[in-house]
């Protein structure tokens, strides 16, 4: 056999990539190329804080949040994600803002030694408008992108093959750790780890369930490191990738665009406009 | 009466898989168990609720007469010590000893009582010169050890061993085997799943066959190993040990070690 | 190799001009006059973090155009720190969530992969490694860990991997173990000598005005009690930490102690303008509750992130350094020594495996 | 006369920091289309072998070596891992942790070795097709590589490797932490591709596993080789039990007979028969 076919002979018939890889998105928005998503949810969130008061974040999530959405059919699942996601924060912002608003007169409602004010209302509001607007424009890009097709799309760009390897590992480490957390809750607990008892035993329990969970994880560095090197992982330079997603001039403007307002807005706003 | 006692159990995990689909089962104290079958046969299910780490779907376990129910795990621990396949779930403390204490210590144990037990451990699973080793330091089969010593350190009356002799030498398997026959010998009860039917026929007095959830064979290795019921291992994957194969094919009825097969030939 | 960092400097102070002439007046309330009062000075800290960001970009494009590729940087990017580095942000993601959703824990938690990364591979590695746990944290990581506003606070977790890569390379992470009582007795008050200097300026620069600990007619009761209750917190867990030097017999306790508050000041700084000027103070974490007695007390909005960021940071980052610490001591010799910056984590250099004779390391 | 392909003379081999070599003096040849079976106590030195071969030690792993190591008679000293990579692949014992954790389908965890190595897209994928169909996985293309078995895992890992187009594998432990049916099913490809020809460097605990798909077999004790030559010879060799190395049980089976003074001509039919 010719040197370097040792082990495995000519292919059958010619197959292609198969059509699971770099599978097309339900939605004309879903096929969107994954920066023009990234860059109108960073924009978005940016434009929200820069514009602040209650109206204008209101007509931006409308036009860049909601108006997607319904068009990739997510509108669901964006409020229901989205409001989980901004739950713990809206909730804080809204308390902290309505009763400790300082200096303000108009007192709407006096609970003891705290009160709530008219200015703090607004203000609370301002801020409940803008965490939403955030989390809506974030919340989109997660649900109509796969991480993996924004990172093989900055790949494609000419981002280091490393760092796009980072970002794509971290999000299956993420839930294999959760899940490696849980089998070692249970070891723990089988060697006499009272995990239900009081606050105090509970504390207790946290070095034997976090050590484990990243020295187990640290153990296994090595022969990930290995098995990587042993399949060209060091090879500096670019790498050759199986698809990467469409993308249009159009789209290209569209971006350069977004960026460009957003830069005018932030300027307008520094510069003391419209106040 | 029974030790553990385990009665029409069954359980569906939430993502609806049906893993355990009525078992009855009753161990004796100081009964040597293994418990053989294909992975997804449900061997591991089963063994969590005997300490309480997975509760019924339906049915009722039983430890010392007692309700498994009504225990928290942490009072389950000290009745039965669980050793899990992989040793990297567990380490965290610095050092060889540190780790073998913890158990232990969970249980209230300390002074001369926790040193003595702690020592012994480490003496049966050949660790006794690394007590001041960082465990990662050690290879993988001796950190595999390490786990089982310390829930031996536990001194349970109920010890259950997950794959004991994956990944280990000779050396490794006969001190997993000297362990075994030094607990049962203490009159405590041991448990164990294991795939290497060398070591469950040379080492346990009673097998438990199970597939997708149920118990399709319990004997002693005689009885599971005969000819007759090789097609109900082959159908949940396990092959009979070679003595036992020989034993069939050279007629000298059920020899499932190499020692019955050597004395079967022997008086033939 | 000059030309690099002479670009990068250049480009640092630019930006740190622009950033005074336009985030002067941060959009709301921070007078250009009072530069160097309460806002400024926060802002001054933003402006600086990105400086920084903008000098790394300026210092990787000009060692691009000279060599074509950026060997400098790329060599802390061995293939095991590529591979720690998901581990690293995993850990960040799922330890902070847990503390901030479930926990409410008026710490963060949320930079031990960060710290560990930068004290094993360096500088650029911790700060890559802050950068995408935040970015990913909002982005890609799905609910129940999912944070909205993680990736704002990406430029604070840049910088603390930088400061943790700093503290490895200098050495301060290096075990030392078993120190007479004198020699501890001496790092013992160095560190805390650093440490409540810090405090005392951080209180008379950032809390006089507003919050009166001593006559309590001047703000309600109820919050002088928690401002001392607070202050006896910050001064229990340094002084705590700085008693397990006793205990552990092992000097690095102190350095951990002055870097993690050092390290946790910094993070305050940058991260209150951010948390004023983009989320009103409000994270959702367990340190709003701080924010909100500030503000009763009379703070305004900036100063009250501020004065929460002083307390939290400092402490969270103290907690975090010793874990980490703790972590580096427990982690095999072997595993540590092969990281790029290992050999400086570990308690005795150890002989240094010379070449003698036929036994070589690697060429390639 | 056989190609002498991979070739160690005199190789020491010492981790960072250690306090002694963990290997010494080895002498070894892999020859064209052999397959050569490790065996030895456990931390008596197969791993480290396994990775001076393949030539992660000292490149990836550090430390220092000795010896000269000549593939197709030259000395591979200055080669890069990933150009070594290309000539010989080396697979570990936890399936799991040879997975890249960047892939959502087993196509693409098969296409990361030719990906890295920037060859033609075209080629990336021809090579990716034959690595599966070569290992019988091609149905699995399309599969998340987190949610197979352990030994589907450990094959998407192998095909992985061979879509790299090695010359020689170097596999430490494969079914080591398999259940029966996943080490009946990497069993089998590995003797697939003995079959074909291929050159393997196979080390393991289950020696029955060996003896059937091995040409010769090397012992390692205490980081050298205390003994190689043919399988059935070496693994015959009464000194194994010292070793540490458990004998496949027609040989432990056929010396308790032996000792048992049993001479039953079926039995020794039977054994050889397997």
């Amino acid at each position: 056999m010719a040197e370097g076919d040792r082990l495995t002979g000519s292919p059958t018939e010619v197959r292609g990539v198969p059509d699971f890889v770099g599978r097309p998105g339900p939605s004309a928005y879903h096929r969107l190329n994954p920066l023009t998503k990234a860059t109108s949810a960073t924009v978005t969130a940016i434009a929200a804080v820069a514009i602040g008061g209650l109206v204008g974040p209101i007509v931006l999530v409308t036009l860049a949040v909601i108006g997607p959405a319904l068009a990739a059919g997510v509108l669901g699942r964006l409020v229901r994600t989205a409001l989980l996601l901004a739950l713990p924060i809206a909730i804080s912002a809204f308390l902290v803002n309505l009763f400790f608003f300082p200096g303000a007169e108009q007192v709407l409602l006096r609970i003891g030694p705290i009160t709530a004010t008219a200015e703090g209302l607004g203000f609370a509001l301002e801020i409940l408008v803008r965490i939403l607007a955030i989390s809506g424009a974030v919340t989109l890009f997660y649900l109509t992108t796969r991480p993996a097709d924004l990172t093989v799309d900055l790949e494609r760009r000419g981002v280091s093959p490393r760092v796009a390897f980072v970002a794509n590992a971290s999000v299956q480490t993420v839930p294999a750790m959760v899940e490696r957390a849980g089998q070692i809750t249970a070891a723990q607990r089988a060697r006499g780890l009272d995990t239900e008892g009081s606050v105090w035993r509970r504390v207790r329990g946290v070095v034997p369930i976090v050590g484990p969970v990243i020295l187990g994880a640290i153990a296994e560095v090595e022969e990930r490191t290995m098995a990587l090197e042993a399949r060209g992982f060091t090879r500096p330079g670019r790498r050759t990738l199986l698809w990467a997603p469409p993308d249009s001039s159009a789209q290209a403007l569209f971006r350069w665009a977004l960026l460009l307002g957003l830069v005018a807005l932030i300027a307008a706003r520094i510069a003391g406009w419209p106040s | 009466m029974a030790e553990l006692r385990v009665e029409g159990l069954v359980h569906v995990y939430d993502g609806g898989v049906r893993a355990l689909d009525g078992v009855d089962l009753a161990i004796a104290a100081g009964e040597r168990v293994a418990l053989i079958g294909q992975n997804g046969s449900g061997k591991t299910t089963l063994v969590r609720h005997l300490n309480g780490l997975l509760r019924p779907t339906q049915g009722r376990v039983t430890v010392d007469g007692a309700d498994a129910s009504s225990l928290t795990v942490a009072q389950l621990a000290s009745r039965v010590g669980l050793v899990f396949q992989d040793p990297d779930r567990q380490i965290f403390a610095g050092t060889v000893r540190a780790e073998v204490e913890f158990g232990p210590r969970n249980l209230g144990r300390s002074g001369s009582a926790l040193r003595a037990a702690v020592s012994e451990a480490l003496e049966a699973a050949g660790l006794a010169g690394d007590e001041g080793t960082n465990p990662y330091d050690l290879g993988q089969s001796r950190r595999k050890l390490l786990a089982l010593a310390s829930v031996l350190a536990m001194r349970t009356p109920v010890l259950v061993l997950d794959e004991p002799t994956t990944g280990q030498d000779a050396r490794g398997t006969e001190r997993v085997r000297a362990i075994v026959e030094a607990v049962a010998g203490e009159g405590r009860t041991v448990v164990a799943i294991s795939h290497d039917m060398r070591f469950v026929a040379e080492t346990f007095d009673r097998v438990v066959v199970m597939r997708a959830g149920r118990l399709i064979l319990d004997g002693t290795p005689n009885s599971v190993f005969a000819a007759d019921v090789w097609d109900a291992l082959r159908s949940t994957y396990l092959e009979p040990p070679l003595a036992a194969v020989l034993g069939d094919r050279l007629g000298v009825g059920s020899t499932p070690t190499d020692a019955s097969l050597i004395e079967r030939l022997r008086a033939g | 190799m000059v030309v690099r960092w002479i670009a990068a400097l250049a480009a640092f102070i630019i930006v740190i001009l622009i950033g005074m002439v336009t985030i002067g007046n941060f959009g709301t309330g921070v007078d250009p006059e009072n530069f160097f009062d309460t806002e400024g000075a926060d802002s001054f800290a933003l402006i600086g973090a990105i400086a920084l960001v903008f000098a790394f970009v300026v210092y990787a494009a000009v060692e691009y155009a000279q060599t074509g590729g950026l060997a400098s940087i790329a060599s802390q990017f061995d293939t095991r720190t590529i591979v720690l580095m998901p581990i690293a942000v995993a850990i960040n993601i799922i330890l902070g969530a847990t503390v901030a959703n479930a926990l409410k824990l008026p710490i963060y938690l949320d930079s031990i992969g960060t710290i560990l990364v930068g004290a094993l591979a360096g500088p650029v590695a911790g700060a890559l490694t802050g950068f995408l746990s935040n970015t990913l944290w909002t982005y890609v990581v799905p609910p129940p860990f999912q944070n909205g506003p993680a990736a704002a606070f990406g430029i604070v977790a840049v910088v603390i991997g930088v400061l943790a890569g700093l503290a490895g390379r200098a050495g301060w992470l290096r075990p030392r173990p078993n120190r007479p009582i004198g020699e501890l007795a001496v790092g013992g008050l160095i560190a805390v000598a650093i440490v409540v200097g810090l405090g005392v300026y951080a209180y008379t620069r950032f809390y006089v005005e507003t919050f009166e600990f001593v006559n309590p007619d001047n703000t309600d009761p109820i919050f002088t009690i928690l401002g001392w209750l607070i202050g006896l917190i910050f001064a229990a867990f340094v002084l705590g930490f700085l008693w397990l030097l006793f205990v552990r017999r092992d000097l690095t306790v102190a350095y951990v102690t002055v870097v993690g508050v050092v390290t946790g000041l910094i993070a305050a700084l940058i991260s209150a303008p951010i948390s004023a000027n983009v989320f009103g103070g409000v994270t959702g974490g367990g340190t709003d509750f701080l924010v909100a007695a500030f503000r009763q007390a009379g703070a305004d909005l900036q100063t009250a992130t501020f004065q929460q960021g002083l307390l939290s940071d400092p402490v969270d980052k103290l907690v975090t350094f010793f874990v980490v610490y703790l972590v580096l001591a427990a982690m095999a010799r072997r595993t540590k020594a092969r990281f790029p910056q290992g050999e400086r984590l570990l308690e005795d250099a150890g002989p240094a495996d010379a070449d003698d004779g036929e036994w070589r390391r690697a060429t390639a | 006369m056989a190609v002498l392909t991979i070739s160690l003379a005199g190789v020491g081999y010492r981790y960072a920091g250690a306090t002694g070599p963990a290997l010494l003096d080895v002498d070894l040849e892999l020859a064209e289309g052999e397959v050569l079976g490790l065996v030895g106590a456990s931390e008596a030195g197969k791993t480290t072998l396994c990775l001076v071969v393949s030539g992660l030690a000292p490149r990836t792993v550090g430390g220092q070596i000795r010896g000269r190591i000549t593939l197709d008679g030259e000395d591979v000293d200055a080669w890069p891992m990933h150009r070594l990579s290309q000539r010989i692949g080396t697979g570990f014992q936890n399936p799991a942790t040879q997975l890249s954790q960047v892939t959502s389908s087993v196509f693409e965890e098969v296409a990361f070795g030719p990906m890295n190595l920037a060859l033609p897209r075209d080629e990336v994928v021809a090579r990716t097709w034959t690595a599966l169909e070569s290992l019988r996985i091609d149905d699995l293309a399309d599969r998340d590589p987190q949610r197979l078995s352990g030994g589907q895992q450990q094959l998407v890992a192998l095909a992985g490797l061979l879509a790299m187009r090695p010359g020689h594998l170097v596999l430490d432990e494969p079914t080591a932490q398999l259940d029966p049916a996943g080490t009946r099913l990497v069993g089998d490809a590995i003797e697939r591709l003995a079959a074909d020809g291929a050159s393997i460097l196979v080390a393991e605990q289950k020696t029955d596993l060996l003896a059937a798909i091995c040409s010769r077999v090397a012992v390692i004790d205490a980081g050298r080789v205390a003994l190689v030559g043919p399988a059935a010879d070496v693994l015959a060799d009464p000194r194994l039990a010292d070793f540490g190395v458990t004998e496949p049980s027609p040989v432990r089976l056929g010396r308790a007979a032996e000792s048992a003074g049993i001479a039953d001509a079926r039995l020794t039919e039977a054994l050889a028969r397997g």
